[in-house]
């Protein structure tokens, strides 16, 4: 169980992290990132899994199926999304 | 098993951060999506092994409905139309951990009042990115047409939040989180959502799409403690940090600010307006296409309009036909030029024009004096002077591009419509300005073929 | 106690933040931060303390007199260097 | 009470990072050493409320002792000295690592083997640290003056590595923790930071006191995770991270790879010496200053003899005399122009010459073209235009100051002394150039008075 001030260790430096990788990002990589970034909290498909796995009643079970559907949508089309619009950045030949 | 799936998330947390600190650069970007996706791929199927859990086969079947539709949806989109399937997959997102707190919490086995509150705060998080991002799809995709304003607007969403707030801190103090509080509580917190984008004018849709996307990860990242899921932590967390550099960023970069985003009504109040000099004066194609044909350095400037002429692909045939004749063709892109930050880059890459044109406007402003002909497709508050000259001006101090300083200006536009901020240009009213009246891809085409007979 | 996977990440995290921070620092601040975070790493004193505090034996207690005297050297004087050389960066009048 | 404790590191872990990130940029400097001291200070001091400790008196007096002495030669240390006290206290910061692992593996009380593994490597990490920093102390200060080279040295080190690890991996698997293992543990790798630091030339110890820097951290760390003590854990992996980045940026800096710094023997076997065409011509100083007097543009660049001669305090007078008379004055400050980075910055600083007066490279190198007079003071390998022009040269590809394009350039030196690596330059042959003879300080002092006199 990450509880306590093991949990609010990790949650600090992550949140360093994530603040420190992202600064002085170029305007035009902006959208992209913002995709790129949508794209990785689709890891929720993964609690969206093991809560529908230990659904128990129909309730749950049927919430759980939306929370799947809809996670595997934000992980799924956060990738195609952001790929494609990556992809457009192709012609960068090492400039910038 | 469960080391295996230990090791798998931490792999998945490291690919993550490694894959977001790629796509921050240019040159390392699209490797970055890679390695993010990767990953995924490899935390979600690890979770199949997870002690204990069933439901398998409905469980494929969910993530393939959504998969699919996501990926159908994803790959048919056109590019304008980007910012708005970002706010949909996003408020997919937090949909989901609004959903597993609600399956969490009709269980309500929580190791302590802690973890209850931590699912009841991603609920609400959760709950409210997800209405509020689909709205913003709405608004984007032009299902929503008009920004919905009613009276006491502020105080009435501040007395839902508060509700909201309120049915949370009796589920988390009775500890009767399956009754009918659990189904007001996320009634109020999906209308917060509702009531709070709809104000919001669709150009201001970019921050506030950052913004829930923010959100989204907090709410992950909350809900990952529920669920006592590392990658998740992690991921939220590092989303709902960069995600809030990201907002702040972006809403700089328009020269706005979050709160006025939020709070403010932007282009709908402003001040008296300011009356420009003289007249537009208009010309026709012919006499843009000689003065183009025998100049010697020209630079194009292409905004908003463009992307809505869908304009890019003539543009680049117009820069074959200047650079055949052995002219001097380079791009000035605005950082926000056209409705999403890189809406240019993207369109003119989509294009094929190469990178190597494209100036910002640091590297390019110096160079208007020595250019003959600056060609304005569709854009007008990037190159309006008056963001220079007229502190009074909503524009004021955003950094533009120094158009006005060139030779001959000539503009493509359809008419007399004003820019996204609703301030009168005085570029247009400049000397040395012609008014090209058209719609942009058609006008671009007229001049190609005007100039190929010289 | 701070072990398995939790410390891992915490570990991962910190490198990653700690990597992040000085990524893109103008040379001439190089050695002031050389000398910054060795100040931090006199962090060292609370570990010392605590084995000092502990220490059952003399030769155990020699030894973590030693360390906490070290210790205190590396908090204290890497504190005074840096802060002697940062203070010399002061005229810098919002630039750089 | 332990609740207190916690909460205190971790306010600390957060002001040292945050104090790191402040360091890092020349606005926000200075208040990052105050926010980590903050946070040191909070940590020392609830740890005395740690459950269960004696020896409180003893305690407060090493405290005393090593704070007082450390606080005393902080102090006194004259900036030019600056590197070998960061490696002296570097080297304290790793003894205490390994004094608290010799502490836990004499008690031998470990929850687990990982723990175990962790207290030897860190005392392993830390000793080195502790006994290669105090040689390179010695070395920048003067007690050991030539880098000792020993026959199959890289051998021989690898095997009292091999050694070293060996025994720490003995005691791991043994479990015997306090007898006459440690000892030997301890011996091989307090030798090992020696033999590997011994044969590194003075001028490259920046770099591997940097190198030590990272390695304290790790070591703290480590036995961080003996103690379960986050602070360190936090604070020591952070500085490890950072300072192998670090070493990384100062051995790119100054055109060297680590491995070269560690393995490689610069200067010592050079290529065929390369021959320069022409002559010296010497000046005096009657004649620099007139040319002086009366010149309308001067960039002065000091190097390593401005240090040696401690002649920032006679330049800033020259500076305020040619100011005095209109004449436009800069300086050309080369990245790794002396013995540390930054090292023309603190003493130019120190001498109170303004910030705004001081130029990078990049910013400066344009402007020589257009420029009366170039003073070189001390300064030489940066100067050289070897490096651009001359690939077989070990200088070639550093980035250098165009000292050699001002329309005259005058040298302040001793003789004919050579520069840090040992190469010929070509700029003191250059026919717009004149060599002035003579200490820095004094030099400058007479041109001074010379001036003085128009
Ligand atoms: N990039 C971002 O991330 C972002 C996000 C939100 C807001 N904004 C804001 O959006 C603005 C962007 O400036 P901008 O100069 O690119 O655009 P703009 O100021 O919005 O102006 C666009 C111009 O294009 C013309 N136009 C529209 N359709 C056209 C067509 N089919 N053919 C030819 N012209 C057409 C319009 O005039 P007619 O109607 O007369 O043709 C209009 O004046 C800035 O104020 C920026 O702050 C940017
Ligand atoms: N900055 C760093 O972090 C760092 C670290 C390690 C190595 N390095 C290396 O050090 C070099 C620095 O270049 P640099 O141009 O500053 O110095 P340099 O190339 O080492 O040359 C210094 C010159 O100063 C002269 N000098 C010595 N004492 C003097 C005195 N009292 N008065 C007047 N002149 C005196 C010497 O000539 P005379 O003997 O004839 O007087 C010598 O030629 C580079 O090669 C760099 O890579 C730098």
């Amino acid at each position: 169980m990450i509880e306590g001030f093991t949990a609010l260790y990790i949650f600090m430096l992550s949140a360093f992290t994530g603040y420190e990788v992202i600064s002085r990002v170029p305007v035009i990589l902006h959208t992209p990132l913002m995709s790129g970034s949508n794209f990785v909290h689709g890891i929720v498909l993964v609690g969206a899994m093991v809560a529908m796995g230990h659904a128990a009643t129909t309730l749950e079970l049927t919430i759980g199926f939306i929370g799947v559907a809809l996670a595997a949508g934000n992980a799924v089309g956060g990738f195609v999304v952001t790929e494609r619009m990556l992809e457009m950045f192709k012609s960068a030949k090492g400039q910038h | 098993m469960d080391f295996l799936i230990q090791i798998s998330y931490f792999a998945a947390a490291i690919l993550f951060v490694l894959g977001l600190r790629r796509m921050s650069s240019p040159l390392t970007a699209r490797t970055g999506i890679h390695w993010a996706g990767a990953g995924m791929l490899v935390a979600t199927l690890i979770t199949f092994f997870w002690p204990g859990m069933e439901n398998y086969l409905l469980m494929t079947a969910a993530i393939f409905i959504g998969g699919v539709a996501a990926w159908w949806t994803g790959q048919k989109v056109s590019m304008t139309d980007m910012p708005q399937m970002i706010a949909l997959y996003n408020g997919m997102g937090g949909g989901a951990a609004g959903a597993i707190a609600a399956v969490e919490l009709l269980r309500g086995e929580f190791h302590s009042d802690i973890f209850l509150t931590l699912a009841v705060l991603g609920a609400l998080i959760g709950s409210i990115s997800f209405s509020g991002s689909l709205v913003a799809f709405a608004k984007l995709q032009g299902l929503i047409r008009k920004p919905l304003r009613f009276p006491l607007q502020h105080g009435i969403n501040l007395l839902v939040f508060a509700l909201a707030v309120g049915y949370g801190g009796i589920l988390v103090t009775t500890g009767d989180t399956a009754g009918i509080n659990l189904l007001v509580f996320f009634g109020l917190a999906l209308g917060l959502g509702i009531m709070k984008t709809l104000p919001i004018g669709g150009a201001d849709m970019p921050v506030v799409i950052s913004l829930y996307n923010a959100l989204t990860g907090l709410a992950v990242a909350f809900e990952g403690f529920v669920l006592n899921n590392a990658a998740m932590i992690i991921a939220g967390t590092v989303v709902g940090a960069a995600g809030t550099l990201l907002t702040q960023l972006m809403a700089k970069a328009m020269n706005r600010s979050i709160s006025n985003v939020l709070f403010g009504s932007f282009g709908g109040e402003q001040g008296a307006e300011e009356s420009v000099e003289g007249a537009m004066r208009p010309i026709d194609v012919t006499d843009v296409s000689i003065m183009m044909a025998y100049a010697e350095r020209v630079i194009i400037i292409p905004g908003y309009g463009m992307a809505v002429a869908q304009a890019q692909h003539k543009i680049k045939e117009l820069m074959d036909v200047l650079l055949a004749r052995g002219i001097d063709v380079k791009f000035a892109i605005h950082p926000v030029a056209g409705r999403m930050p890189g809406h240019m880059n993207v369109l003119l890459a989509e294009a094929d024009v190469p990178y190597d044109r494209l100036y910002d406007l640091d590297e390019i402003n110096a160079e208007f004096t020595q250019t003959d002909v600056a060609l304005v497709i569709g854009a007008n508050d990037v190159v309006n002077p008056t963001a220079r000259s007229n502190p009074d001006s909503p524009i004021y101090g955003m950094p533009i591009l120094n158009a006005d300083q060139a030779k001959n200006v000539v503009v493509i536009k359809r008419g007399q419509g004003k820019g996204f901020s609703g301030v009168e240009n005085a570029l247009f009213f400049a000397d040395n300005t012609r008014m090209l009246y058209g719609d942009g891809q058609a006008m671009t085409g007229e001049l190609i073929q005007a100039i190929k007979q010289y």
